[in-house]
């Protein structure tokens, strides 16, 4: 996910003037003249997904999840329609189930939103042609007003100033504590295979012992199970708990 | 006129007199309660004068309405004389929201108070850009935090009851009588 | 009523209505040549409506009066409702200031002259409501309007300084030690 999404300009997700997944699903089954069913949300799968994939790299991926979130469980529905149904027996078939029933409940209460905000957007262009009485008081009116006390003096006055001109950090949940510090993986991988392959084995230990903070401790240990994966390194340890060695295995 | 003004108690003014002048100098909403302490009536005579005026504009051709609006009284233009008052108002006439801003004021106006992780919740996308342009507007605020996650809370103000015209959240329209249990999915 | 209104053009409002819905937005006079030319009527129909209104609302026992004072009309409470009046304007009046006044002044102090709308986008709160209060209370007066969008434009008056404790806006202290780069913020 974005780090520097706190420096940048927050970003509003758009296609096609659709206002978010719920948005862009509603506007598609519309279309094709359906009512909110099973049936609708498989006929619109292919148009949805059609949809972000024409959006490419233009978005940002941790503002726009929703949108894949959606797809994919509109592909899983749409997959289970092609398949012959037979018992609901394990538990794939149960969790696609509560995934399409929830879907179907976020879609309708969007929808029901939706409905209320048209009718607030039209009050408010009905209301907007009626102009409030505010005019600054009659002069006879405005003397009789006690004298003003600031209660601040120059100094006092012009911090005041400064704090409502310094520049406002928006009033976002604070999750530096959550983002760590960026670790390059490359750069470390680079520094794992190097090792393991030049001694054919070490310790876990070893190889993270000059890792420096605990983030790249965890870099390290997931980036050996990448290569662990691949079939690259193989793992050696003899008790639960005990030392772990990372052997270089690939020819 | 549709109605006598009321004798003039003592030789003052008539309460209707009297609260049409106090209207003509307010610049928000005015709850009877106040306006019955100012004039020293009781809020029941103060209330059926306040609806006799505001029939008698309606019928007498005026040029401007009194209302009950965000749990007030306040005095507006009739809003088919709006190409008139415009080149007077400058700075009145407000951008127009987005359909994003519309929704998350609506479930705003609905689920208040609300934490912005709800309101994404039940539109399926970041709320946060369109809150913080609500909250400029003056139409939503916060209301302290919610007392498990911490999170923010936010609430529509008397503005935004202005601006739509309505005494309270209550004169909103019902929600679609679709929407299962709106409080077990929003958190989805 | 004590005349017929005129008859409304074309459907729209009534010239009567129009005019009222007018001088309910007004700030100052109105000559009676401008309200001739927002409603596209001869002058002298103009002045003619003008005066029954100011009629009307005398004869009709009304709390407020149309009257014609420095070469324009605006609307006043009437005389002997003042006390009603005077009871609510002074009602919670508060000497001191609130935090948000004293905000949207201390923003004003330094960037004047300038719009509401940079102000509350200095903030990014709503500013209209407190800034009338500033104007109510002698603290801030217009100074114009912006020559590029046509926004009315506010800055300190001589009441302010003597209030503050200084002799003229540049005894204001620098803020550029409190606020790294102070003249490019601001404008956001």
């Amino acid at each position: 996910m974005s780090t520097e999404s706190a420096a940048r300009p927050a970003f509003e997700v758009h296609l096609e003037n659709f206002s978010g997944p719920f948005d862009l699903l509603l506007g598609l089954i519309a279309k094709s003249k359906l009512d909110v069913t099973e049936v609708a949300l498989s006929q619109v799968t292919d148009e949805f997904i059609g949809h972000i994939q024409r959006l490419g790299g233009a978005w940002d991926l941790g503002q726009a999840s929703e949108f894949l979130v959606i797809a994919a469980t509109l592909l899983d529905l749409k997959a289970a329609r092609l398949l012959p149904r037979g018992e609901v027996d394990d538990e794939e078939d149960l969790a696609l189930l509560e995934a399409r029933d929830l879907l179907f409940a976020r879609l309708l209460q969007y929808r029901a939103y939706k409905e209320v905000a048209a009718w607030v957007a039209g009050r408010l262009e009905a209301e907007g042609r009626r102009y409030p009485r505010a005019v600054a008081l009659e002069e006879r009116y405005a003397s009789l007003l006690p004298e003003v006390i600031l209660g601040i003096g120059p100094a006092a006055f012009a911090a005041l100033a400064a704090r409502a001109f310094a520049p406002r950090t928006a009033p976002e949940v604070d999750t530096e504590h959550v983002h760590a510090p960026r670790v390059d993986m490359a750069q470390q991988q680079a520094i794992l295979v190097e090792r393991v392959r030049r001694t054919g084995a070490a310790s876990f230990a070893a190889l993270a012992g000059d890792a420096g903070s605990v983030v790249v401790v965890v870099a390290r240990f997931l980036l050996l199970l990448d290569l662990y994966r691949d079939g690259q390194v193989a793992f050696e340890q003899a008790s639960p708990l005990g030392e772990l060695t990372v052997r270089w295995v690939r020819q | 006129m549709t109605e006598e003004p009321p004798e003039p108690p003592g030789g003052g003014p008539s309460l209707r007199a009297a609260l049409e002048a106090v209207l003509l100098v307010v610049d928000e909403p005015v709850s009877e309660v106040v306006l019955a302490q100012v004039v020293e009536r009781p809020t029941e005579e103060v209330v059926q004068t306040l609806r006799g005026l505001a029939c008698g504009y309606a019928s007498e051709d005026r040029g401007f309405e009194l209302r009950a609006v965000a749990g007030g009284w306040r005095l507006y233009t009739r809003a088919d004389c709006a190409p008139y008052v415009e080149r007077f108002v400058l700075d009145g006439q407000q951008a127009r929201l987005t359909q994003a801003a519309l929704e998350v004021l609506a479930v705003v106006a609905y689920r208040q108070p609300v934490s912005r992780g709800r309101v994404t919740a039940v539109r399926g996308v970041n709320s946060d850009a369109v809150m913080r342009t609500l909250l400029n507007r003056g139409l939503v605020e916060e209301s302290g935090t919610d007392p498990e996650g911490g999170a923010v809370l936010y609430r529509t103000t008397p503005y935004f009851l202005e601006r739509l015209g309505i005494s309270g959240v209550e004169e909103l329209p019902p929600l679609a009588p679709l929407v299962p249990d709106a409080d077990a999915v929003g958190d989805g």
